[in-house]
């Protein structure tokens, strides 16, 4: 989560969701966490009963919506214009909060001479390489400081002046929505923001799923920041994600662009050898110094004695990246024939991903393809029961790819770790055998890897060396040979090589090959020999930090940047919100949580001239990762899309950019090809109508763990459209009965839902109208229907590679989908 | 080396789908026996409804018109039951009365109005079997005495009353001792009998169903006296002596008379609420309804005619038995016409007849005084008694 | 029997306005009884499919969208509220299915709830048309009567019933019947103090449901019992029998009025 | 009723004579309960082990108490030691015994080859066999050692990886470094949706 991570530090929520039960205003907003995240709704219910006011921002009207005390519409992607509208209410009515702002934010840096904002440039920023489509980031560099925030080129003035235009009549223009609402939401947020008070916000894939996503949580950070409410308890951006470890899965990454512990792949172009790895990603100062540390502990565990500090450790045969490998790049490869052989494992993209038409011709491109998942789930039976193979346009005969489907261990039948939302590891064990010839990833991938090892044992060719010198030796148990799920997770926590012991945690990590560690910042998560993930000190016993269950990255904190929560002197910012403070009489940072910050450097430290490392980071600089220590308002580097983030219209849109001439994200990742229509970038009048895609409580993503359960499927039996009785007037939909939507991709057909929940929306005198689909449905399951995301492109997130599911444009008539109109 | 592979296996989808061999099926509900899914499920498919938020506004709100009882689930067996159970009340009832006349020219009347009864409790008692879940388990219907329970009471009514028939008609023709024993178990029998012969009535009274529960004063009048018309009917087409005819005959003209009587009764208590009483007015029920009225009046007049008219005799009988038939058919479809209609039980207490109308007023009722918008408790008057 | 049992009497308390139309309940139900489902059926009925508490289903959550405004809240959809309300067997003081079942397959425990013994009940279906708020039901294809236990088996064991346990806001919330009442007054007084007058206690003493008694789930609402397909005014139809048997005594005499007559009459006209 | 009916050959067990002993008039309480009844008990309590576990499904990470007889799943509920879901779960999580014991669950390797037109059942260890050939010979077909400029690669585009999201960090971490060592650089998961 870059949006997070280029603001604060690290890419994970800021804060626990038992917190939430401390704040006072909770905006939720690209989120329906009481749909998607029951049981984490408790704690805003919590917060509600203690007297919070609960703000839900959404396009639909929720269950989310249901249980709040205010809930704004808005229009399908146009979050930032409501974000912005919200900073530029803080900036031009004096509601920030100042102190915090001015000591632990970049507001007071000033910015080069060169450096234009949109504003002059009509929605383009100074850098702007047009052939090149990406931006030259020089001119976004600071060259000075401010101390009275008031140089034209300070930080918060150029703030002040890019969401100028970003006025209350301008949001609601944008967004669709009552001006007055707004004003009532941004007066709420900053009446429960300062030292006695503390704000929370609440997002998910609502924001992240769009081509400026990564900026919709930027934006969320600046009005944090703003406010002062990051590193404070009822504080803090709590970015809920959707499956059981998918910040695991970005912590130690299966993401094409990263190594564990967010270390960056080695790049074709920046990193020709260790020396240009360390020279360009590690900074000189603060927590991302010891960057080589890292690294190097990383190759001595994967290539153990193979790896010596005379072969840099093997750095130089590890492969590069040279341009966007991400799944969408693949897809699109694999469509075109350059992917010969996929492994999916857990996931379902035929159902979950964008244009699952396109995604079904990568499939029948391929060679061989191995599906690992509980059920014959539609990605591994795409061959015979897809709509294209149903409808006879494609003949299972001529289907060359050959197909291994392979059933896994549920999460009772292996032990392994999940991470969770906010960034706790907890442990699961094995309850029972795995049925037959299922088995564990970690079962199927170790001894994957050790018949690999096998076959290329005799192998002289350079190509071969890593898998060669992998180090592969796990204990096996049991009668088929259960790969140790702890032994790994040693591994990932790190060890002295000579010894065998394990770590206490990175600080102990050294760059000379005397240590190993999978995961640097999961480093201290088997500390003392101990699986601290299998901690389970029951709740009702300690606070609600409950730092004895389960282990949080980076070292147990459960609140991170939580300096922030005392004032520069080191004092807590009132009685109500104290959290972590500097104990005069220890000499030392404690409080209820683990500090976030080196626990002996006093609030008066002041870095000497040159000091580098951890030593370069001041007593009052709370964001520990930020070569400053400070957080991001304006993000000098980072962000491929901008240091600021600006209202664009999503790639599809039923409006033009009342803001700016440059309509759309300029950086977006587009695929233009004969496979991939786009519409036209607003007002298709073949397209009239706004789509946004979401998930219901009774089923998850894909389906592939909901939909062949007979006590949920009967609680969400059909796929359904909502639309509003508006557009199902004009439309001549029924409700309950069928409607096909369509786009350039593709039809899919739905049951339909008439109800006000989704309402039509007034833009700028237009009316606009919107349809919803739940997107779990596929050909497959005990419960079948159309999947939503045949109807999308491809288009993505420059920054994250996400794609852009939450706002489209496509048309809606009654009736069943005929067939062949089928792609 | 390899083999096909075919998928869903029609093993084991039972709406639980556990696979035996991972999971322990344990649970209160898993021994509910299923053979298809949807057997339990009350809405009948997709339902026509009005745009989902048009229905909470309503003047008479209801949940999308789904019912709020739960339809009775007897099958066709149970007003048949009604029917034969009169008949075997009536029978005893009368059997009693002409033992008692200890005329010994009735005597091979007394003794085929016990073999009426005792044959007629059989057949009865198939009847309720045949309608349980469990039929296996239908000596369960004595486990236990519970007062509250109609039928409980009707389960040992028939016990006895068959019991005591059996006994009186075997030994109607005994000697001596055994023959007083026999006229005991008659008399006995007889008493049981007249609540026995209208208790159904009283049985459906006593459930949620408003059309049932609206006519408890006078249902049980109309089923007594239609058991009596059935009995006269069988015996006007059975009967050979003219003594016992006229017997029969009486019997049935009072029959006859009480239950149109009673059935004008019944309308009348079930008008009091429309909703209530639009069952026995609107479809099949109301049409059976009418028709068991129109046949009762043609058989009453048939049978005012001089006995000696063999044919009217005849038709009157085919009436009177189609009457009983029909008007007790008429009430149970009724009754699962009216369980299935919510506004039938809501304006049924909204108009004071629910519990209110057994000297209890409850606090909802006050907030429902104003339509659409509640008034709050506590600015209420307090409870409407 | 209970009178003389010292088991505190246990029951649910629904509170409504917190409820998030999760439908954990039904599913935890589900699982925890093993109790099939129902079928796939798309209602319309908004987020509802499964439509009314029946024989396979003892925990049910009814969707009302409402164009009305909920107190409180401020929707920016117009005037709109979507209500969520998880019903359940009532567990009435006065139990409709308990007073006609003639098997005493259904009995009052000790807890004070009511519970149909699957090896007793023989399908009769008397208590499916007793029950005046249209829970208990019979499924044709096993022949019995069935409807929440109230986790009988658990409450044995001494845990809460699934459902309550598993509602992730504390909606449903289980205990002794004394705890519930207090802490539903406590709550109705803060929600009427937060100006949402429309809530009020379905069921948690006689003088709301007089007709049943206390019911041992109660409810807190904020619309007319209607709306959540509840009935106003339920009453346990043996509280009316009385009416019915004095009648049918009126009519048995009747008849043997009739009868005698008749006897009597016929013997005397043929001397 | 075998048990408890008045001529299963326990005439004193009749409830209605337990009524009539008990001065019970109405029947509506103890005397009606049966054998099975009186014993009746929490299937859990007879479990062999409780495993502490996490819910599958989102990532809030509820706490899971997985409860097990005769090498056999009885029940799955929440944990109420959790700081977090304090032995709560949502729809999802309450199913979760359905989704590891349900008959949707496959237990043999199915094989679909080239052009096939029905699965067929494949060992397991000749199953790996095969995939292991299979990414020996793509990785060596698609190898790309350096660039057209020269510039290392060590990679190949010909092999590519999805998902992790549902899977457990170690799982995860196996992924990574086994694809990272044999130069598979398109390794993605959930995360891009």
């Amino acid at each position: 989560m870059p949006g997070l991570g280029i603001s604060f530090g690290r890419g994970g929520a800021t804060t626990f969701q038992q917190d939430l039960q401390h704040s006072d205003c909770i905006l939720i907003q690209g989120s329906n966490m009481a749909e998607c995240h029951p049981v984490g709704f408790r704690w805003v219910m919590e917060a509600r009963r203690r007297g919070a006011v609960v703000i839900h921002v959404d396009p639909r009207f929720t269950r989310t919506s249901a249980l709040a005390d205010l809930h704004v519409p808005l229009r399908p992607g146009t979050d930032i214009a409501f974000l912005g509208g919200l900073i530029h209410f803080i900036l031009e009515n004096g509601r920030y909060f100042e102190e915090y702002v001015r000591s632990y934010t970049n507001a007071a840096r000033v910015l080069r001479e060169d450096y234009r904002d949109t504003e002059d440039l009509d929605g383009l920023f100074s850098g702007w390489d047009a052939e090149a489509r990406e931006y030259d980031t020089d001119s976004w560099q600071f060259e000075g400081r401010d101390e009275t925030l008031q140089h034209p080129r300070c930080v918060l003035q150029v703030l002040r002046r890019h969401y100028a235009r970003y006025t209350p009549d301008m949001v609601a223009r944008i967004c669709g929505l009552d001006r007055e609402l707004f004003l009532r939401v941004a007066r709420t947020l900053c009446d429960n923001s300062s030292r006695e008070r503390t704000s929370a916000i609440v997002y998910s894939v609502g924001w992240t799923q769009h081509t400026v996503g990564v900026q919709y949580i930027r934006a969320a950070a600046i009005v944090q920041l703003l406010l002062g409410n990051i590193g404070r308890p009822g504080g803090g951006i709590m970015a809920l994600r959707g499956h059981a470890s998918i910040q695991g899965s970005t912590d130690i990454p299966t993401l094409f662009n990263l190594l564990p512990g967010y270390l960056p792949m080695p790049d074709v172009d920046l990193t020709k050898d260790l020396k240009a790895y360390l020279r360009t990603y590690a900074s000189p100062a603060a927590g991302w110094s010891q960057l080589p540390k890292y690294l190097v502990s990383l190759l001595k565990a994967w290539f153990g004695e193979r790896a010596t500090v005379e072969n840099d450790f093997l750095f130089d045969r590890l492969p590069r990246i040279s341009e966007d490998h991400s799944h969408l790049a693949t897809v699109a490869s694999m469509a075109d024939g350059g992917v010969r052989g996929y492994f999916v494992m857990g996931q379902n993209p035929v159902v979950g991903s964008v244009h699952g038409a396109l995604q079904r011709e990568g499939l029948r491109k391929l060679d061989w393809l191995v599906v690992r998942d509980l059920a014959l789930i539609e990605t591994a039976d795409f061959w015979r029961k897809a709509p294209e193979v149903q409808a006879g346009e494609v003949r299972p005969q001529d289907i060359r790819t050959e197909v291994f489907f392979f059933p896994a261990a549920a999460h009772t039948e292996k032990d392994g770790s999940f991470t969770n939302t906010q960034r706790l590891l907890q442990w699961h064990h094995t309850a029972v055998p795995a049925p037959g010839d299922a088995r564990s990833e970690l079962h199927f991938l170790f001894h994957l890897g050790r018949r690999l090892k096998a076959l290329y044992a005799e192998s002289r060719d350079r190509r071969d060396v890593l898998i060669q010198a992998l180090t592969w030796e796990y204990p096996l148990e049991g009668e088929h040979e259960e790969t140790n799920a702890e032994a790994v997770l040693r591994e990932v926590n790190g060890y002295d090589v000579k010894s065998g012991a394990p770590v206490s945690g990175f600080e102990a990590l050294q760059d000379d090959g005397s240590t190993a560690c999978g995961c640097w910042i999961y480093s201290g998560c088997y500390a003392d020999g101990v699986n601290q993930v299998a901690r389970r000190r029951p709740g009702r016993e300690q606070s609600w930090v409950a730092s004895g269950w389960g282990w949080a990255w980076p070292k147990n904190r459960r609140l991170l940047y939580n300096r922030a929560s005392a004032d520069p002197e080191g004092r807590p910012w009132s009685e109500r919100k104290k959290y972590v403070w500097w104990d005069t009489q220890k000499r030392q940072w404690v409080g209820e949580d683990e500090p976030d910050f080196n626990v002996t450097t006093p609030p008066d430290y002041r870095p000497k001239e040159g000091a580098t490392g951890l030593e370069a980071l001041s007593g009052t600089a709370p964001f520990i990762m930020q070569p400053d220590g400070e957080g991001c308002l304006f993000a000098p580097s980072g962000l491929l899309d901008g240091p600021l983030p600006a209202h664009y219209e999503p790639e599809e849109s039923v409006m033009q950019n009342p803001l700016y001439g440059q309509g759309r994200n300029p950086r977006r990742l587009e695929w233009e090809r004969r496979d991939n229509p786009y519409h036209r970038a607003w007002g298709d009048p073949r397209f009239p109508f706004v789509v946004t895609t979401y998930r219901l409580t009774e089923h998850h993503t894909a389906g592939g763990m909901s939909r062949w359960l007979s006590w949920l499927s009967e609680l969400m039996p059909e796929m359904f459209c909502e639309v509003s009785p508006e557009l199902a007037e004009l439309r001549g939909l029924t409700h309950g009965d069928w409607a096909t939507i369509r786009t350039a991709r593709g039809a899919i057909e739905a049951r339909v839902m008439v109800t006000t929940r989704v309402p039509t929306l007034q833009l700028n005198g237009t009316t606009c109208h919107q349809i919803g689909l739940p997107y779990h449905w596929g050909y497959s399951g005990r419960v079948r229907g159309s999947s939503a995301n045949d109807l999308l492109p491809l288009v993505a997130d420059p920054n994250v590679f996400i794609q852009e599911s939450k706002a489209f444009t496509a048309d809606i008539v009654r009736g069943r989908r005929v067939p062949k109109e089928n792609p | 080396m390899t083999r096909r592979y075919r998928d869903d296996p029609a093993a084991m989808q039972d709406g639980r789908n556990v696979n035996p061999g991972l999971g322990v099926l344990l649970g209160e509900g898993a021994q509910q026996q299923v053979k298809r899914v949807e057997e339990a499920f009350p809405a009948p498919g997709v339902t026509e409804v009005p745009p989902v938020h048009a229905v909470a506004t309503a003047a008479r709100p209801t949940y999308y018109g789904q019912p709020v009882l739960k339809a009775p689930v007897w099958i066709w067996t149970v007003p048949v039951y009604f029917y034969m159970e009169g008949l075997a009340g009536a029978a005893g009832a009368l059997a009693g009365a002409v033992t008692l006349t200890g005329d010994e020219v009735l005597r091979p009347f007394v003794r085929r109005l016990r073999w009426v009864s005792v044959s007629c409790c059989a057949v009865s008692g198939g009847l309720l079997i045949a309608d349980l879940g469990r039929p296996s388990r239908f000596l369960n219907m004595l486990r236990v005495f519970r007062p509250t329970s109609p039928m409980s009471m009707g389960a040992w009514m028939l016990a006895a009353i068959s019991s005591f028939s059996g006994i009186a008609a075997l030994l109607s023709d005994a000697p001596g001792a055994l023959r007083r024993v026999g006229d005991a178990a008659g008399y006995a029998a007889a008493v049981v009998a007249l609540p026995f012969t209208g208790y159904t009535a009283v049985l459906v009274n006593n459930t949620a169903v408003p059309v049932w529960q609206s006519t408890r004063r006078s249902l049980p009048f109309l089923f007594t006296a239609s058991s009596m018309t059935s009995l006269s009917s069988l015996l006007q087409l059975t009967a050979h002596g003219a003594r016992e005819q006229q017997i029969a005959r009486r019997f049935g003209v009072a029959g006859r008379i009480a239950e149109l009587v009673s059935s004008e009764a019944v309308e009348r208590d079930a008008r009091k609420v429309p909703e209530v009483a639009r069952p026995l007015a609107e479809g099949r029920s109301g049409a059976l309804w009418k028709a068991g009225k129109a046949m009762a009046v043609a058989s009453l007049a048939l049978s005012l005619l001089p006995a000696r008219v063999k044919w009217a005799r005849t038709a009157s009988a085919v009436l009177g038995t189609a009457a009983a038939l029909s008007t007790k058919l008429a009430v149970f479809q009724a009754g699962r016409v009216s369980s299935r209609n919510p506004h039938a039980t809501f304006d049924m207490q909204r108009a004071g007849r629910g519990a209110a109308e057994v000297g209890h007023g409850s606090s909802n009722l006050v907030q429902l005084k104003v339509e659409g918008r509640l008034i709050p408790l506590d600015q209420a008057q307090g409870p409407t008694v | 029997m209970p009178a003389t049992d010292p088991t505190p009497r246990k029951g649910f308390f629904t509170d409504t306005t917190v409820c998030i139309g999760c439908k954990a309940c039904e599913v935890a139900c589900k699982q925890w009884n093993q109790l099939p489902d129902d079928g796939f059926v798309f209602t319309g009925m908004s987020y509802d499919n499964t439509c009314h508490v029946g024989a396979s289903t003892w925990r049910h959550v009814a969707f009302v969208e409402r164009p009305i405004r909920l107190q409180g809240q401020t929707a920016g959809i117009g005037d709109f509220s979507w209500l969520f309300m998880s019903d359940v067997c009532k567990h009435c003081e006065r139990a409709a299915c308990l007073e006609a079942c003639p098997t005493g397959a259904i009995i009052r425990t000790e807890f004070d709830s009511v519970y149909v013994q699957p090896d007793v009940c023989n399908g009769c279906g008397y208590c499916v048309a007793a029950c005046p708020f249209g829970v208990i039901d019979r499924r044709k294809d096993d022949g019995r009567a069935w409807k929440c236990t109230l986790c009988y088996d658990r409450l044995k064991g001494d845990m809460q019933p699934a459902c309550a346990k598993v509602c992730p806001t504390a909606s449903i919330t289980f205990g002794d019947q004394d705890e519930l009442r207090s802490k539903a007054e406590q709550r109705l007084a803060e929600l009427h103090g937060k100006g949402v007058t429309d809530a009020y206690l379905y069921g948690m003493d006689a003088e709301n449901t007089p007709g049943t008694g206390r019911l041992n789930a109660f409810f807190l609402l904020v619309d007319r019992p209607e709306v959540y397909n509840l009935p106003p005014d339920p009453v346990v139809p043996t509280k009316k029998a009385h009416a019915a048997w004095q009648a049918l005594a009126v009519a048995g005499l009747g008849m043997a009025a009739v009868a005698l007559t008749a006897a009597f009459s016929v013997r005397e006209a043929s001397r | 009723m075998a048990t408890s009916g008045p001529f299963g050959g326990k005439l004193a067990s009749w409830p209605v004579l337990r009524q009539l002993r008990s001065g019970d008039v109405t029947g509506l309480g103890a005397t009606a309960a049966s054998a099975r009844t009186r014993g009746l008990a929490a299937r859990i309590r007879t479990a062999d082990a409780v495993v502490k576990s996490v819910c599958p499904y989102c990532a809030v990470g509820c706490g899971q108490l997985v409860y097990v007889k005769d090498g056999k799943l009885l029940d799955i509920e929440g944990d109420p030691d959790s700081p977090i879901s304090g032995g709560t779960l949502c729809p999802k999580g309450a199913a979760t015994f359905q989704l590891v014991t349900g008959t949707h669950r496959l237990d043999r390797v199915l094989y679909r080859r080239p052009y096939g037109t029905e699965w067929e059942v494949l060992p397991l260890e000749q199953a790996m066999d095969m995939v292991a050939k299979r990414v020996k010979r793509t990785r060596e077909e698609t190898w790309e050692e350096t660039s057209e400029d020269g510039e290392a690669l060590h990679r190949t585009l010909g092999i590519a990886h999805l998902g992790g999201a549902t899977l457990d960090n170690e799982e995860n971490y196996l992924i990574k470094k086994l694809f990272t060592a044999l130069g598979v650089v398109q390794v993605e998961n959930q995360a891009r949706i």
